[in-house]
């Protein structure tokens, strides 16, 4: 098996976040994309989570909703998110913004686009700090800064804090960015894609990085990736998305070991095992649905080697076949 | 810095020289002179002629009249205005300065008021204002400047609210210096709405597509996912980043603001360089009209250089190495 | 009518003798005060302050602010009055006149005037030939000047080759300062002293007031002479007004508004600013003032030049051009072509009258009505056409001569002035009428005059010079061998027998020193122009224009105008 | 080539969708159709004039008679005289009734050059005069005299835009085909002349011909110099254009089989770069239409008896007149429709075939 990390001091059964059938839609010209249909996910104190799924299927609106971020053209539709007890859909605009990285931070997939270019990147990263902390002095913040910088691994944070973006390499700028997220040691990390705009070895870096400021912080940490191998290695329980909903979830030695629902099982047929390669790796066939235009039934039907008569028909029910093993298949057990 | 703003320099005077020697080449192909009606002329001695020829060279071809015009330009001597009689550096002094004035109460006016305006109509983009005002600036960008002067002055003529052309009023010289400016800005509305008008038109459509590509970028929602307030975000992280590429416009669109500029001094009475020009083609004012030429790609070039400083110090990516 | 009227030195001449005190004004119940400034519109830039030299209308109204002459015509009367010199004698002969000076006059820098600087005037400047004065023209007398001599420090002697009737009048040439000017002449520089960039402290005159600052194409400022001779009946030093400032404004709509808002103090309208300030007099607190026939003339010409470029040989008219345009008949259609009527509705509002004459009816004592006109009747000119063989042959629309030619010509005129050209596009189509083909064209004044002047490569020209009261002043136009005979100008000999009898009439005529024997002259020669029309005239403009009421003792007549009396006008 | 035509029907497809644009273009179509049958349109031929009726305000077309009935509608014929302010006045002689008629004989004119025609699509009898939008100084209709001179302000944009087009593709062609030093030499001096300011330019250029010309010759300068003002533009569209369809493999491959030079520009590049030349070509229209009108304002175009949008509206550079006879704004009206829809009509074509794209200058 795989390696991995468990943080077992961290893990809690308390729901830190809770997302319920929640619905977000972007309105074209002339037509509607269901982005994000009913999408029910829980989200524990202080776990990793992985959310799992192919390009276009959802994960990143998903990230975007719980943060309200979602602009027109797309929109809320229903649902709710629950954050410490409150309801984050139904919160004011000032409130989002009270907990949009201080509580809830994302990182996102292509570093140097995530930074303002006009700006140095110690302003960037000071800048969150002194809207959730007005106590901040302008001293105390540069030294925040400078340690955050530290913390991220930045070498020689002094000079690099009046750097420009265009200034750094990838890695280090998605480390300006975590370091960006993590000013205001938020709750909850939310890290979209978070190195696949990388080289492989910075790749490994960054992913180190997360699990190092895990460890000395211990916020609660949703890795957003199309990338189930890498997931496997840092998170504690996995989420797949297909079209805007989630088809299976589970822990992560559960899901490894007994993948129900047949794109799960698809997606780690089409990780390369071993390093010799020997064996012949298998990919999904079919395209992934236009969201716009998504099939009748089981979404993932026209792809699935299973489907029978009722896949058709009807989307199959997500229930919980194990406890804490969700599935949205006709034909799981 | 300074470094930079030479080799700039430098970069223009190319087309310093291209305009004036084009301005020499149209005014010799033209058929007559004004060194001809002069030689006719009772009032001028054989000894003035000599002496405009020698100091001219106005008997040989363009090519060499050129060059000596240039070595005296490189002793700021323009020249002798033939119409005017009087050195033509000496008309040009205040014209420029007048034709000056305009362009940057235009530039003003326009910049102040059609990037706010894109800003506001790219926020709220599809909403009722923001189609109202994409409707007025296309208006504004398609009505005819000597139209809209003329449409302004006829409004004035019936209300006697603003003054119907020039740049003082009489009693100018008498006014305190708060007087005097107010008086100035007085006779600067119509000309600077029908110049500024299609400008901010311009301007607003351009701000607006910058400002919503830039809505569009992840850092926009990377400073929305800080907890930044909206205003924060539009004004420090967007607007920032919309107001480069229209600061590389601002060189490019001078040209079009000297050129409405021209017509609309010559209609509303603005003693500018533009009305000049008109009057020193007509008499064939050889050396004005080559010193007006220069004096206006002087403001243009002086246009592109500001775009150029202001870009490097907003746009960091921007060397000046 | 004050758009820019061609600059010739006719009209540097008329514009002479333009001030006159007149005692007996009747608005004595304010009591003048001193102070305050007036302010007028001009339509050009002057090209220079030298007003020996200088050519222009607009600049002769300034400079006549400046300086002054022995006499000077009265605005009312238009009698010749005292200026500098207090009074003269004639000999018997009237070829010999004496001329005593005031000795209180003072140039404005101080220096006192002297019967030296008299002399000089007219010795080194008018009669200096290295100087191109068109003043030189009128006091020549058959080829031969005036002796001027200094009798004493205050007295001078002008002797005459021949009796010289309009001598009086024309002593209201403008003396200038011996002492400012005697070194640039002897160094030959005199034609361009006082150009636009002399400072303008140095121009120094006897008149009312001063230059004091040019801002070139927006406003010439004068201010008042603290030396100036003249006083008020309460013995006060005149002029009451403090400061004049001539606001260049080229537009003439912009000059009207301005007007209208109170920027300007003095507007002279055309006919289509009547209805706008007519009716607004009392809520505009001015008045406007309507004085009759203007002075300033427009009229087509022909080129009848019959000489050759000297250089290429050529004639200056082509053969069968010089062939219609010599044919009086020819000249008597286009003249029957012309639809003054409508010229005078359209271009000047209504408000002008027709010219048949040479002289404009406000001239009063001279002027002859009774000569032959022309009405409006395109079938008469066409019948005047076709006795001269000019008809459409092959009905093309248009006419040719009997050798075939077609009637097609260049019809030049000034693109400054706007009202001319409107003129000229509704002459042009009325020469259309008869079947020519006209080419018309606006030219600037400088091409206009380099064609007039020397290069003589035109057909048709419209013009116009501004007429006056005095016939001889128009000396250079209508003498044969004159340089503004613009038809044919410097003639050897007279080309024709009615150009020389005008030549002797002007010859006779200035030497007649009893005024209805003249006036019987000068008749006979505006008869003989309404004959052979070597200019064939259109229309007069009314002389209006409109003063703000805030002027004491202003007295607007026809040959004046509102500011004749400048120095005794103040504000209320 | 066959792709490219194809993208233009889809092209047009998508155009037919922007409402703005669709308005746009029939209202070109209609001042455009208005321009070539002016004189049908017209009621009077250009230079015809009725001199005791200088600035005759619109003509008042009555529907109902003195009787107070409902009639075919008339006009009364008109005397002017002025006022005591010396206004001028119209008065209706209320005697005579003049119907208006359809199909009315009037002036002869041409139809497009060739077929001698005298009927009008509506005139009134000629002892009466119909002045729709008022008549000018010399009491030509200014209606007839709009659409005789819309002939030449909107042509002067269509052919001035043909010759730049000619100018700009060869040019443009070349500098992006040919690259290296031909290419720097053709963009510099387009950027040259694109950086002068177009009205100094035009009256640099301007300043090369005499001002007696007549107004066939003056027509064709104009021309001539607005083409020069606006050829570097579309030259630099179509480099661009060159410039990244040189690499494109049908290119290559016919450039492998040894097709030439000048018929790879003429039969691959120019055929592909068509739809961005319509584009440019539309935006850059109205910098023609208002560099004649100002020209023609400016007295240094079209002359009298000749009419042009700028010419006509000459004669309102007279403000202070303006409220005497404020109808003579209405030729600017026409410039500033036109205008108006040509930049719709090219905002609409660039949606559709490029959303960046700017070109075209504007007076």
């Amino acid at each position: 098996m795989i390696p991995r990390w468990i943080s077992a001091e961290n893990f809690n059964m308390d729901n830190i976040l809770e997302i319920k059938d929640l619905h977000t839609y972007f309105y074209g010209e002339d037509l509607m994309t269901k982005a994000v249909e009913g999408v029910n996910l829980p989200v524990r104190k202080g776990e990793a989570l992985g959310l799992v799924g192919e390009s276009a299927c959802g994960k990143t609106v998903t990230a975007y909703s719980i943060m309200r971020l979602i602009q027109s053209p797309g929109k809320i539709i229903k649902g709710q998110i629950i954050f410490q007890g409150k309801d984050l859909l139904k919160l004011s605009a000032r409130e989002i913004q009270a907990i949009r990285g201080k509580e809830i931070s994302l990182v996102f997939q292509e570093p140097l686009a995530a930074l303002n270019p006009v700006y140095t990147i110690g302003f960037q990263i000071g800048e969150g700090i002194r809207f959730h902390d007005r106590e901040v002095s302008n001293k105390n913040q540069k030294e925040k800064v400078l340690e955050l910088l530290k913390a991220v691994g930045i070498p020689e944070p002094e000079s690099r804090i009046n750097d420009y973006p265009h200034n750094l390499s990838g890695g280090q700028a998605q480390r300006a960015v975590i370091a960006m997220a993590l000013s205001c040691n938020p709750q909850v990390l939310i890290a979209d894609e978070p190195t696949t705009s990388l080289d492989v070895t910075v790749q490994a870096q960054i992913m180190e990085l997360f699990l190092k400021l895990r460890r000395e912080k211990g916020f609660t940490f949703i890795l957003i990736t199309h990338n189930l191998a890498l997931c496997s290695q840092v998170v504690d329980r996995v989420a797949i998305m297909y079209a805007g909903k989630i088809v299976e979830l589970a822990t992560t030695e559960e899901i490894f070991n007994h993948p129900l629902h047949p794109y799960t099982k698809a997606l780690f047929a089409s990780i390369p095992k071993g390093i010799a390669g020997k064996e012949k790796l298998e990919t999904i066939g079919g395209q992934v649905p236009d969201p716009a235009n998504k099939p009748s039934g089981c979404y993932f039907h026209p792809r699935c080697r299973l489907k029978k008569e009722n896949c058709l028909q009807a989307y199959p029910e997500y229930r919980e076949i194990k406890p804490g093993h969700w599935v949205s298949c006709h034909y799981a057990i | 810095m300074i470094n930079y703003i030479i080799r700039r320099l430098l970069f223009f005077i190319p087309l310093l020289l291209a305009v004036s020697f084009i301005g020499f080449v149209c005014i010799n192909l033209a058929p007559g002179n004004y060194f001809d009606s002069l030689k006719q002329n009772p009032q001028v001695s054989q000894d003035t002629i000599r002496l405009y020829e020698q100091k001219y060279h106005l008997d040989q071809n363009v090519f060499t009249q050129y060059y000596y015009w240039l070595v005296n330009i490189s002793k700021l001597d323009f020249g002798y205005s033939f119409a005017y009689k009087i050195p033509v550096f000496e008309v040009l002094k205040s014209r420029m300065f007048n034709t000056f004035i305009l362009s940057l109460s235009v530039l003003l006016f326009s910049w102040l008021i059609a990037i706010p305006l894109g800003i506001y109509c790219a926020v709220n983009q599809y909403k009722f204002t923001d189609k109202l005002f994409s409707f007025f600036s296309f208006i504004g960008l398609s009505i005819p400047s000597f139209f809209f002067a003329l449409l302004l002055l006829y409004f004035a003529s019936l209300t006697g609210i603003l003054p119907a052309g020039g740049m003082h009023s009489l009693n100018y010289e008498a006014f305190s210096p708060l007087g005097k400016f107010l008086d100035l800005l007085k006779h600067l509305i119509i000309p600077t709405l029908v110049i500024g008008t299609s400008s901010i038109a311009g301007l607003q459509r351009l701000m607006r597509g910058n400002m919503l590509e830039v809505l569009r970028a992840q850092y926009i929602t990377t400073a929305r996912a800080k907890g930044l307030p909206e205003y924060r975000v539009i004004y420090l992280h967007a607007v920032r980043n919309a107001i480069n590429p229209m600061v590389t416009i601002f060189g490019g669109s001078l040209a079009g603001l000297l050129s409405g500029a021209a017509l609309t001094e010559i209609i509303c009475n603005w003693p500018g360089l533009g009305r000049l020009m008109l009057d020193a083609v007509m008499s064939q004012d050889l050396f004005l009209f080559a010193g007006d030429l220069l004096m206006i790609s002087f403001l243009l070039i002086l246009g592109y250089l500001i775009a150029d400083i202001v870009l490097a110090w907003v746009d960091p990516r921007i060397q000046y190495q | 009518m004050k758009v820019i009227k061609t600059v010739f030195s006719l009209i540097l001449l008329l514009f002479l003798p333009f001030f006159i005190a007149h005692p007996e004004c009747a608005c004595a119940k304010n009591k003048p005060k001193y102070g305050g400034e007036l302010v007028l519109s001009t339509v050009t830039d002057p090209k220079s302050f030298n007003p020996i030299v200088s050519k222009e209308s607009n600049v002769g109204a300034i400079m006549g602010l400046v300086f002054e002459g022995l006499t000077r015509t009265n605005g009312v009367t238009t009698e010749v009055e005292p200026n500098l010199a207090q009074s003269w004698e004639v000999s018997e002969d009237g070829k010999v006149w004496t001329f005593h000076l005031r000795q209180d006059v003072n140039w404005s820098d101080g220096v006192p005037f002297t019967a030296a600087d008299v002399v000089f005037t007219f010795n080194q400047l008018i009669f200096n030939l290295d100087i191109e004065t068109s003043s030189r023209d009128v006091f020549t007398i058959e080829g031969k000047i005036f002796k001027v001599e200094e009798l004493d420090k205050f007295t001078v002697r002008f002797i005459l080759p021949v009796k010289f009737a309009p001598f009086l009048r024309g002593m209201g040439q403008e003396i200038l300062p011996k002492h400012l000017l005697e070194k640039v002449v002897s160094k030959g520089k005199f034609n361009y002293h006082w150009g636009l960039d002399t400072k303008l402290e140095d121009i120094v005159g006897t008149g009312p007031f001063m230059l004091s600052k040019y801002l070139p194409a927006e406003r010439i400022t004068l201010v008042k002479n603290p030396n100036y001779w003249r006083k008020d009946k309460q013995n006060k030093r005149l002029p009451y007004i403090d400061k004049i400032i001539y606001l260049v404004v080229q537009n003439q709509d912009v000059a009207v508004l301005k007007f209208e808002q109170g920027q300007i103090d003095y507007y002279g309208l055309r006919g289509q600013d009547y209805p706008i300030l007519k009716p607004k007099e009392k809520e505009g607190n001015f008045k406007v003032y309507n004085t009759g026939p203007d002075f300033g003339t427009n009229f087509l010409l022909f080129n009848q030049n019959r000489d050759k470029n000297k250089k290429t040989k050529k004639p200056y008219v082509s053969e069968y051009k010089l062939n219609w345009f010599t044919e009086l008949k020819f000249r008597k259609a286009v003249a029957c072509a012309i639809d003054k009527d409508s010229i005078i509705n359209i271009v000047m509002n209504g408000l002008g009258s027709r010219q048949d004459s040479a002289m404009s009816p406000s001239a009063g004592f001279f002027y002859n009505p009774n000569v032959e006109k022309y009405e409006y009747s395109i079938e008469k000119a066409k019948v005047l056409l076709k006795e001269i063989g000019i008809y459409d042959r092959d009905q093309d629309g248009i006419a040719e001569d009997d050798q075939g030619n077609k009637i097609e010509f260049n019809l030049f005129t000034n693109s400054e002035n706007t009202q001319r050209l409107a003129l000229a596009n509704i002459i042009k189509k009325d020469l259309e009428q008869l079947g020519f083909k006209v080419n018309f064209v606006p030219l600037s004044f400088n091409q206009l005059t380099s064609k007039l002047d020397s290069t003589f490569d035109w057909d048709a020209l419209i013009l116009g010079f501004t007429g006056g009261i005095e016939p001889h002043f128009g000396n250079n136009v209508w003498q044969s061998s004159g340089h503004l005979h613009a038809w044919y100008p410097k003639q050897p000999k007279p080309a024709t027998s009615w150009e020389a009898e005008i030549d002797k009439i002007f010859n006779q005529a200035v030497q007649e020193l009893d005024r209805d024997k003249r006036k019987q002259f000068y008749d006979r020669w505006q008869e003989i122009v309404a004959q052979e029309l070597p200019l064939i005239y259109t229309v007069l403009p009314q002389s209006i224009f409109a003063v703000r009421n805030k002027f004491g003792n202003l007295n607007p007549t026809p040959y004046g105008g509102a500011f004749h009396n400048l120095e005794e006008i103040y504000i209320k | 080539m066959k792709k490219s035509y194809s993208q233009l029907g889809k092209g047009i497809r998508k155009l037919k969708k922007h409402g703005l644009a669709m308005v746009a273009f029939w209202v070109l179509v209609g001042l455009y159709l208005s321009a070539i049958f002016a004189g049908f349109i017209a009621p009077y031929h250009y230079d015809n004039e009725q001199r005791s009726l200088s600035y005759a305000s619109p003509t008042k077309v009555h529907v109902i008679d003195q009787a107070g009935k409902f009639s075919w509608p008339f006009v009364h014929k008109v005397s002017q005289k002025f006022d005591q302010f010396y206004n001028r006045i119209y008065v209706e002689d209320k005697t005579e009734k003049y119907p208006l008629r359809f199909l009315a004989k009037g002036d002869s004119y041409y139809i497009l050059g060739m077929l001698k025609a005298n009927r009008h699509l509506f005139g009134v009898d000629s002892q009466a005069r119909i002045y729709f939008w008022g008549a000018d100084s010399r009491g030509r209709d200014l209606f007839s005299r709009i659409f005789y001179g819309g002939q030449v302000s909107l042509s002067i944009g269509l052919v001035g835009v043909t010759i730049s087009l000619f100018l700009g593709l060869f040019f443009g062609g070349i500098s992006g085909y040919f690259k290296g030093k031909t290419d720097t030499l053709i963009m510099r001096i387009c950027e040259i002349i694109m950086m002068i300011p177009g009205f100094y330019l035009m009256l640099s250029l301007r300043s090369i011909f005499s001002y007696s010309l007549s107004s066939l010759q003056l027509y064709f300068v104009i021309v001539c110099i607005m083409s020069f003002i606006g050829w570097p533009g579309l030259a630099r569209v179509v480099r661009g254009m060159a410039l990244s369809l040189r690499e494109r493999e049908f290119v290559l491959a016919a450039r492998a089989l040894g097709v030439s030079d000048i018929k790879i520009i003429w039969q691959h590049i120019i055929p592909h770069s068509f739809s961005y030349l319509i584009v440019a070509a539309s935006l850059s229209i109205p910098g023609y239409i208002l560099g004649e009108s100002a020209l023609s304002l400016l007295g240094l175009g079209i002359q009298d008896p000749y009419a042009s949008w700028g010419n006509l509206l000459s004669e309102s550079m007279a403000v202070s007149q303006l409220k005497f006879h404020p109808w003579i704004l209405i030729p600017g009206a026409f410039i500033f429709i036109t205008v108006m829809a040509f930049n719709l009509l090219g905002d609409g074509l660039r949606d559709v075939f490029d959303p960046k794209m700017d070109i075209g200058r504007k007076f």
